[in-house]
């Protein structure tokens, strides 16, 4: 149930994998014809990268993971581009993996806006569209967001920034599998997945770069990827990556359905046994595995541990987990009260999920949530 | 994070000892800030400068609850002089430790115990104890 | 015989690295028991790799392989002390994933001096002793070069690093498993290394940061790594990291004396069947399983290809395999003039070779380079 | 890099045809450069204006000797119009192609063989032909 951190390794991406360790045994033979086997599993695997994304495969840079592939698109067109401007837009809900950078290049001497969102965590069109000026170098605006699971209109935000000729970077590390990507009907010029998200590995991702993007390297070296990206490619990773891929977009709309049906079980479930509760992020416009709830007068991490203990997983924005003073920065850009943040809880559903499952949180939760009210002392105060 | 929690901490968060409120208890003490995420609320029932009953609630993370039970059970029996000198370290260590970064919550229960002890000392018409060595906010984690 | 580019993962390391593809899977009931579990793998491996360079487990750092622990180390300087000055020192021998970094640097402003290097590649101390000024922020040379083996007196280079307060970094990528590492011993501050040059896994490698010197992040994001190297772990590269440091610094000298023993015999071989041939390198201070020759008169490339044929893998400093116009950086910078850089062959001897290995490669190399050498237009001119 | 030649390619250098000297050719012409890793030179017999005999020597990759081979079947028999008119696209494509960066052997086989004749129409004191579409130097890699 919190498929949204990491998922397992699927075992037909590992065993596709599992060859690829030994790339030079077993045929120690013939450096060139080994060479070229290699060069064709990644070249392969990148052309099933391209087709998930409506990209071209001479578009798509593999990376380690989710957060390199941020860092790289948002530092990398930061220095390439800065003779033209210093002025970068991003939202207050992004991933730490796009945030952090920007407060990094902040003190490097750009300059920042985050966009708010509205209580939904739906970034307004009309925002984006009035912070753009004549500095602006690059927009970056999450695709689905990873604790709310709020989907944003990216097609729309992509054609305002195409208009004012700003390069456009997604967040789509929540996305792949769930939700169809065409970077060009979506106006899309950077974007980034990552594998342990779908199924994959974890430490292999990868960065589309639309041609004709001007991007500085993050990582500077060897001839790899294209002169782009370098370091001896992790080959099984990018195998593990492809074929990921491929499977977790081939029938995304009977893998929604599915797990919609779970979540609708879930949240139906939970309304009807727990007061006090609600919902966040928007109700339509959203992951469709995914369901965040606050639970008033109690805290995440108390009932993430009760959880465990009935062996479900989940995951909460309570600062409690995180090691930070506040409750999670999305929570509070859409507005909750800090106290009502601490309580929340996300439970995402995946491959493995079943209506049993769903049952069982069910069965567990309610109780959970009644002992932790009951030592709360906000509690009697609260339903006054 | 929380999985570095000891064996001890999960016990007494699984089953918080002196959970509740105690009616027109002697001392109270409310801690902690919804803000943070944590709220610790301590009652004392003080018979002879001895406290023979303490209940608490908490609202807070496993380590908040835990430390809270252990805080009750370690002043439970005890004169005031004797609780007070309870320190956060003692209540850490009685846990079998505690995460870094959740030091702040055995800071919470030291406090809290401190506060229902300062108050029934001021209801009594008393001088409030001083607190010897305040925390420093080095310690103290959004507390 | 190219086991300097890349090597096999073992079998034992493989099979240390299975188990944490699934890390949620078949034990799918509870997260916290689950990230215990990882967590602890995952700092058993810190540990290892701790061991294995004499440095504190806290001072190791997980990153995607060598190119990204040398960007780090540079940039990640670089930057943090950008206050302090703009001055970086390194040789003109480095890996590209030292230079490109310093090169970027360059046209960010900072300086960059590049120590020569003597014509067996040695840097001289007194030289590097005479580029520090007061602007100097950082000094990166490597520990053992990939091309031509040269190990340098890294201690020494150092200990002047250290009295001028500078911090020192070494690219020390080809050095695990053929040279005793001791990070406090050698004066070292910062070292890079990459998992897959020691029979562990590809897209995996570390950087060892001496506790108290500052360094911005190179990627920025999540809470892991200490909040030094953001992106969910490569929990399975990691465990594979561990694993293969500790079985490749086991038996150091037992490994050396091996591979010392079939280079000699290999280097005594060709000397005796093929004249006009140069070793390039140093002849003592080298990696042991080290050997790069020069064959005047003839191509690098079109040797490989035969001896490719003739299932024997091997590397070269000709430009024709590169892409670039020039030949290797390391063989001009030793003071081989082109063509007879062109010409070189490196041969690089791992745990699988043998004797046999090394008789096969002398029964075929010689008629490779009398076909190639009648082939050529220098050779009747060049013996003249 | 070298492991995207095409078969052709690979069998021309693994058998290069035509490799030798031609002592007294009519004919002779080096292009290329040590510093750059690429050396061609080809000798040709001329008879009755008319390619009768052609040889190569060649220090440089794959490509370079492949391209080379080709060039030389390419331009037997052939006279000597003909012969200028095979460019380097020509040897190219009869190699079933050459990587992008490869492309320059098979010019400087073209030039090779364009040196060899001029060389011979100057001995036989007639006016060079000149080069039509001079190779620009993005064509080319260090050649
Ligand atoms: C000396 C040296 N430094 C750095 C690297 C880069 O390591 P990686 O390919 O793992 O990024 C290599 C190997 O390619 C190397 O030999
Ligand atoms: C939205 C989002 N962006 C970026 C990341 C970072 O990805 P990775 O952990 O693979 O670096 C994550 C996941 O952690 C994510 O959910």
């Amino acid at each position: 149930m919190d498929h949204a951190a990491t998922t397992y390794t699927r075992q037909d991406v590992l065993e596709a994998m599992i060859p690829y360790f030994h790339d030079r045994f077993g045929n120690p033979s013939s450096i060139y014809q080994i060479a070229r086997e290699s060069r064709a599993v990644v070249e392969t695997a990148r052309a099933q990268v391209a087709r998930a994304l409506g990209a071209e495969p001479d578009e798509i840079y593999f990376t380690s993971g989710g957060s390199e592939a941020d860092n790289w698109a948002i530092k990398g067109i930061a220095s390439a581009s800065r003779k033209k401007g210093n002025h970068i837009i991003t939202s207050r809900i992004e991933h730490h993996a796009v945030l952090h950078p920007c407060e990094f290049l902040e003190k490097a001497g750009y300059e920042v806006t985050y966009l708010p969102v509205d209580k939904y965590g739906l970034i307004d069109p009309a925002s984006l569209e009035q912070a753009i000026t004549a500095q602006t170098i690059l927009i970056s605006l999450m695709f689905a967001n990873n604790e709310i699971g709020t989907i944003q209109p990216i097609a729309e935000l992509g054609a305002i920034a195409k208009q004012h000729q700003v390069p456009f970077h997604t967040d789509a590390v929540q996305v792949i599998g769930n939700v169809p990507v065409d970077v060009k009907a979506q106006n899309i010029d950077l974007l980034s997945i990552s594998a342990h998200k779908f199924y994959g590995p974890k430490g292999v991702g990868a960065l589309y770069i639309r041609k004709g993007v001007r991007i500085d390297n993050l990582i500077h070296g060897g001839d790899q990827e294209r002169k782009k990206r370098a370091g001896t490619e992790n080959i099984a990773g990018i195998v593990g990556l492809g074929k990921a891929i491929e499977l977790a977009t081939a029938d995304i709309p009977g893998y929604n359905t599915r797990l919609r049906a779970l979540r609708d079980r879930m949240w139906k479930g939970i309304q009807e046994t727990i007061p006090y509760c609600r919902l966040n992020g928007h109700p339509e416009k959203r992951l469709h595995g995914n369901l965040n709830v606050s639970f008033e007068f109690i805290e995440g991490e108390s009932m993430l541990l009760l959880l465990d203990d009935a062996g479900i997983c989940a995951s909460t924005g309570s600062a409690c987990t995180s090691g930070s003073l506040e409750p999670s920065h999305v929570l509070m850009a859409i507005g909750l009260p800090p106290e009502i943040a601490h309580g929340s809880l996300r439970l995402t559903l995946g491959r493995v999920n079943t209506e049993e499952d769903v049952d069982y949180v069910l069965e567990a939760l309610p109780g959970i949530v009644t002992r932790l009210r009951e030592m709360s002392p906000l509690y009697q105060k609260g339903r006054g | 994070m929380t999985g570095v929690y000891s064996e001890k901490v999960m016990e007494h968060f699984r089953n918080p000892r002196n959970v509740g409120v105690i009616e027109d208890a002697d001392g109270v003490g409310e801690v902690g800030n919804p803000v943070c995420g944590d709220i610790m609320k301590i009652y004392l029932r003080i018979e002879n400068n001895r406290i023979t009953d303490v209940k608490f609630q908490t609202f807070g993370c496993g380590a908040a609850i835990a430390s809270s039970s252990m805080a009750t059970e370690l002043v439970k029996g005890k004169t005031l002089e004797e609780a007070w000198e309870i320190s956060n370290r003692a209540v850490a260590e009685a846990l079998e430790g505690l995460p870094p970064i959740k030091m702040h919550c055995s800071v919470l229960a030291e406090e809290a115990i401190h506060k229902a002890i300062n108050e029934y000392r001021k209801k009594q018409g008393l001088e409030p104890w001083a607190e010897e060595h305040p925390h420093s906010h080095d310690d103290l984690e959004c507390a």
